[in-house]
């Protein structure tokens, strides 16, 4: 009936611990930016078809956010959903607990190593296409934190993220402007051709 | 206003084997032995007239020589706050009694100084690792711990 | 010009040919146009619960906003598909058709004008409890092959919450019925010349809330409880099968609305406007009140739910009934509004007692 | 025939819709009631204690910020009142009465958030937490205004504050202070009377008197529990001894009376900060220390009462311009103590309503 809960508890925290070592080992290179962002140059030679504008305006529109929020930047996120700056109108307050249910994760917040392989198994869990704003300096360098000795510096160390809004924390006119920036990126996006 | 009660206040209420327990009086603490920590520590909150009956912190120090464990006491009735202190002078595998079976609260306290410290406390309930995970290698409140990634 | 069409396609059949041709086009006509208004239903509901929130609610995609559900519709539709590895497929893929599908054919029953409906069954009502329960099916399918212990919590509420609601909801139309005299839900709408609100409080008042719990709309929506079960029973779907979930959802909503509005509300009766108009009207007005519900009240516990239904709800769809059967049995010439003002007294005094009875009141706070 | 049942580990969190960050909790659960549970720590501990060893004292003001995120003035005037203590500074009169307002109006922003989050763990849509952030966005214009920052305000200085108040934050306060008492009536009558909330919180995690005391719980939580201890009446710091307050006290700690003596706190926050605002007088606002500040040697425990409980500094210096050892105090820790027995036997539902209700920070759990 009463399941072992200290005996088994301890295995977990000893998996889990061997997971934030290997991930801690396998991540020492930054992760680049996805690549449709770097070679805009290419992209802009890409007729973009009306398909494509379509999907990509269905998929700008409707940025359904993970609650994926660590530290805190959460709350200049959830200032930016109040009323006073209001995400609603773009769509967005639909906050999806459920990563499968996602399209964008908001890290807010300072990433630990304890914390880094539940992040990435979300990112992995999302469906695609999914994007990634780093928010904050803890975010994009690890901040304040950044030499600190559980502190991933950047989320970039794991995740491809797309765009960066810095600040500590970023005013949420700031994190709207980089909404916004990631809005501009899925317009060029094209779905109908495989490069 | 709370009051701090002098060490030398309640050195002298101490009687027999546990006044032998106390290593040092200070102005306004004491150290004790690590080994008597839970009969001092049950006599200040049992007494009339201490009645310590709040665990307000417990901080772990790393000093050169030795770690200290400092316990800061409050009693909510006679508003009056003391502080006891253990002195682990082995470094190598510090061990120190834990509070856990007279005031709960410093269960939490108790696995921090663990995780952070390395302090062992004997008759811990649950004495792993807080925030660190396990197979993190040492201990980083340590002074011999470098910081970084 | 909509309406003759209707009429003519509708016109009760008699030829083979003639049945099934209304049946082709109607059902057709069913299935398009609730899946376009649940989409309008669905910015409905966002931008009232932004005005309940004070702010505007979705507003920059299209006019006011309103082609916002399209572009979630288009986004969900394109994105990835995913089954968990452990999770039983066969089942996985059913689950979200079982949800919607039931939900379509409860509209076969309800009519949108006098005679206006796919089948005029004799027993409209009975069909509509029936199908109305496969929904849960659905729900409980889907949580149990996701293979996740959130999911499968929900399913197990699923199921719980169907079995209790069941009872008082049946009971509350049963109400129903026997004042119209027919369970034809046609007839039931021409037989309400005063609409059954005003003979059947309490019967409405059994019927709401037992709906609400049908629909899991707060403050029943224990399957999807967010901050409980992070997303519930469909926490595994995403893409085109999450998309089915939502739309069956909201489609729930939708018909149990319009539900609603014909057993209690008069149906598509109501002057000047085209019966249509009467019926979508009172859909809205009903639809409104469950998104006022949703945007203030807090969640039930899932034993205080089962209280509540046990309790509360079934001891009072019984007395319900109990007075309107004997008003219509022992005293068939009486005035109409006996019947209301017996079941009005009924309601008033039930709930007073009851509150006074369960107050789990206690101090307040001393400085 | 007896039902054979086995418990399973439901794993809640880290990233949970209502865990207030990332928080874990393994949880024993037999069908839906809890017989066991684990809080898993550390998924935010940034280390900040092994940082400031190697900061100057100065530098770890910013670093104080970030551990009780939604309360950064009253880290930082507890950090600062710390150091204070340590090297004998003095404060200038003024710069004590706007840390007072600033330690006030930051505690309401905390509560707001607290009792916010605490309905959005209960179920209800948003729509109170959205209520509570415009109340809250109001405060953060004021702190915005002396600061200029809105989350994080590194604003207390050794010896003061870092700038003189604006010519128009006296008005804007006085603006506020008429402002804001009815939204506090609002709040509390909108949610006090509403049965489903004192269902759902309504002897609810009871944390007896005894229990409260031996896990040294501190703050709402230990008021709630029938303790009228607060540090700034037991022993006042700061200029708190001029002010005339009340140190509201419930007695049955259940999660109700933690959310009630919450709403009556930030009442007794608007009688300081009315008070504080007519008797700040002029003058310096900081009384400068070095540019090269060493601090004496030696050791030293500072603290207030902070809107979560007792927030404490322990510093040890060995006299040079970093300190030996800093050690933090942290009330949200603290009181997640008696979690397990706070937790056992009830329903998952209610993991999330005592956890909301003990309101803790998770920046601040784990440092």
């Amino acid at each position: 009936m009463e399941i072992k809960s200290q005996q088994s508890s301890m295995n977990i925290d000893l998996h889990e611990g061997r997971l934030i070592e290997e991930l801690k080992r396998s991540s020492c290179e930054m992760m680049p930016e996805p690549s449709e962002w770097l070679d805009e140059e290419i992209k802009r030679n890409i007729i973009v078809s009306t398909v494509d504008k379509l999907l990509n305006w269905g998929r700008k529109t409707s940025l359904w956010t993970e609650t994926a929020f660590t530290a805190c930047c959460t709350f200049e996120f959830i200032s930016l959903s109040s009323p006073r700056f209001d995400i609603a109108r773009f769509g967005m307050e639909v906050l999806r607990s459920s990563p499968r249910h996602a399209d964008l994760i908001i890290t807010a917040g300072t990433l630990t190593w304890k914390m880094a392989p539940q992040i990435k198994r979300i990112y992995d869990q999302m469906a695609e296409p999914k994007w990634v704003i780093a928010m904050g300096s803890c975010g994009i360098s690890g901040g304040i934190f950044a030499d600190s000795y559980s502190v991933v510096p950047g989320y970039n160390r794991i995740l491809p993220v797309d765009v960066y809004i810095p600040g500590c924390p970023p005013r949420p006119e700031a994190l709207m402007a980089g909404i916004e920036r990631l809005r501009k990126k899925i317009e060029k996006k094209s779905f109908t051709k495989v490069d | 206003m709370t009051t701090t009660m002098k060490g030398k206040q309640v050195f002298d209420m101490l009687k027999g084997e546990l006044a032998s327990a106390i290593v040092e009086v200070q102005d306004e603490c004491l150290v004790v032995k690590p080994a008597k920590l839970t009969e001092v520590a049950g006599f200040i909150k049992h007494t009339q007239g201490l009645e310590f009956d709040y665990l307000s912190s417990a901080t772990g120090i790393d000093y050169p020589d030795y770690f200290e464990v400092v316990y800061l006491f409050y009693s909510l009735e006679k508003n009056h706050r003391f502080t006891l202190r253990i002195r682990c002078a082995d470094k190598a595998d510090p061990v120190a009694p834990s509070l856990t079976c007279l005031w709960m609260g410093a269960d939490l306290q108790e696995r921090e100084i663990y995780d952070l410290l390395g302090i062992k406390f004997s008759g811990h309930p649950l004495l792993k690792r807080i925030f660190m995970w396990e197979g993190f290698e040492g201990h980083p409140l340590r002074k011999d711990f470098k910081n970084g990634f | 010009m909509t309406e003759t069409l209707l009429i003519t396609v509708s016109a009760r059949p008699e030829t083979s040919s003639e049945f099934w041709l209304h049946l082709l086009l109607f059902g057709l006509g069913i299935i398009i146009v609730l899946l376009t208004s649940v989409m309008l239903f669905i910015w409905l509901e966002r931008r009232l619960i932004g005005r309940f929130q004070l702010r505007p609610g979705p507003n920059r995609a299209g006019p006011f906003g309103l082609l916002q559900p399209l572009a979630d519709v288009i986004k969900v539709l394109t994105k990835e598909d995913i089954i968990p590895n452990r999770a039983d497929k066969i089942i996985f893929w059913v689950a979200p058709v079982v949800s919607l599908a039931p939900v379509i054919l409860i509209l076969a029953v309800v009519p949108i004008a006098d005679s206006v409906l796919l089948a005029d069954l004799n027993i409209g009502v009975l069909y509509v409890i029936a199908i109305s329960s496969i929904v849960s099916l659905g729900v409980f399918m889907a949580g149990w092959a996701s293979y996740n212990k959130y999911s499968m919590i929900s399913a197990m509420r699923s199921v719980a919450q169907l079995v209790s609601y069941e009872m008082p909801l049946i009971l509350s139309m049963a109400g129903v019925v026997i004042l119209a005299g027919s369970l034809s839900l046609n007839d039931i709408v021409k037989a309400q010349s005063i609409p059954f609100i005003i003979l059947q409080p309490a019967g409405f008042f059994v019927f709401f809330i037992a709906s609400l719990a049908e629909i899991n709309r707060t403050p029943f929506d224990l399957l999807e409880a967010e901050s409980e079960l992070v997303a519930g029973y469909n926490i595994e779907y995403s893409g085109m099968k999450f998309a089915t979930f939502y739309l069956a959802e909201y489609c729930e909503a939708v018909v149990f609305s319009a539900l609603a509005a014909t057993l209690f509300f008069g149906g598509w009766q109501g002057p000047w406007l085209p019966p249509i108009i009467w019926l979508l009207l009172k859909t809205v007005l009903v639809f409104s009140f469950i998104v006022w519900i949703r945007a203030t009240l807090p969640r039930l516990r899932i034993d205080q739910v089962m209280n509540f239904a046990w309790k509360f709800l079934l001891p009072l769809a019984i007395l319900n009934l109990l007075i309107t059967g004997l008003s219509v049995s022992l005293w068939p010439e009486a005035p109409l509004w006996i019947t209301g003002i017996a079941s009005l007294v009924l309601l008033v005094v039930y709930v007073l007692f009851w509150s006074k009875f369960f107050k789990p009141g206690g101090k307040t706070v001393a400085v | 025939m007896v039902f054979k049942t086995e418990p399973f580990i439901l794993n809640l969190g880290p990233i949970h819709p209502s865990t207030h960050g990332v928080f874990r909790m393994r949880v024993v659960v037999d069908g839906e009631v809890i017989t066991d549970i684990e809080p898993v720590f550390g998924y935010l501990h940034r280390g900040i204690e092994k940082l400031a060893e190697n900061k100057t004292y100065k530098q770890i003001i910013p670093l104080t910020d970030r551990m009780d995120y939604v309360a950064a003035m009253n880290n930082n005037l507890a950090y600062a009142i710390t150091v204070e203590k340590l090297a004998g500074i003095e404060v200038p009169e003024r710069a004590e009465y706007i840390r007072v307002i600033m330690s006030e109006l930051q505690r309401i922003v905390s509560h707001l958030i607290g009792i916010g989050s605490f309905f959005n763990d209960m179920g209800t849509f948003f729509t109170p937490f959205v209520y509570m952030f415009t109340g809250k966005e109001k405060i953060t214009d004021l702190l915005e205004m002396v600061s200029g920052q809105r989350l994080l305000h590194n604003y207390m200085r050794f010896g003061g504050v870092s700038g003189d108040l604006p010519p128009e934050f006296l008005p804007a306060l006085r603006k506020f202070l008429r402002e804001m008492p009815p939204e506090i009536d609002m709040y509390d009558r909108l949610l006090k009377e509403n049965e489903i909330v004192l269902a759902r919180s309504k002897n609810v995690g009871i944390l007896t008197r005894e229990m409260a005391i031996n896990a040294s719980a501190s703050g709402p939580v230990l008021r709630a529990s029938g303790v009228k201890r607060d540090m700034r009446k037991a022993d006042p710091y700061s200029v708190y001894d001029r002010f005339d307050f009340d140190v509201p006290v419930a007695c049955n700690g259940d999660c109700y009376d933690r959310y009630q003596v919450r709403i009556e706190e930030m009442r007794q926050s608007i009688r300081i900060i009315e008070q504080a605002a007519a008797g700040i007088p002029e003058g310096e606002v900081i009384n400068p220390v070095p540019l090269r500040f060493q601090p004496p040697a030696g050791e030293v425990y500072g603290f207030i009462e902070g809107s979560k409980g007792e927030l404490g500094f322990h510093i040890v210096s060995d006299g040079s311009a970093r300190p030996y050892r800093l050690h933090v105090r942290a009330p949200s820790l603290i009181n997640l103590t008696a979690l397990k027995n706070m937790l056992t036997g009830w329903k998952v539902a209610d993991v999330m309503v005592i956890f909301g209700s003990i309101d803790i920070c998770l920046g601040e759990v784990d440092r």
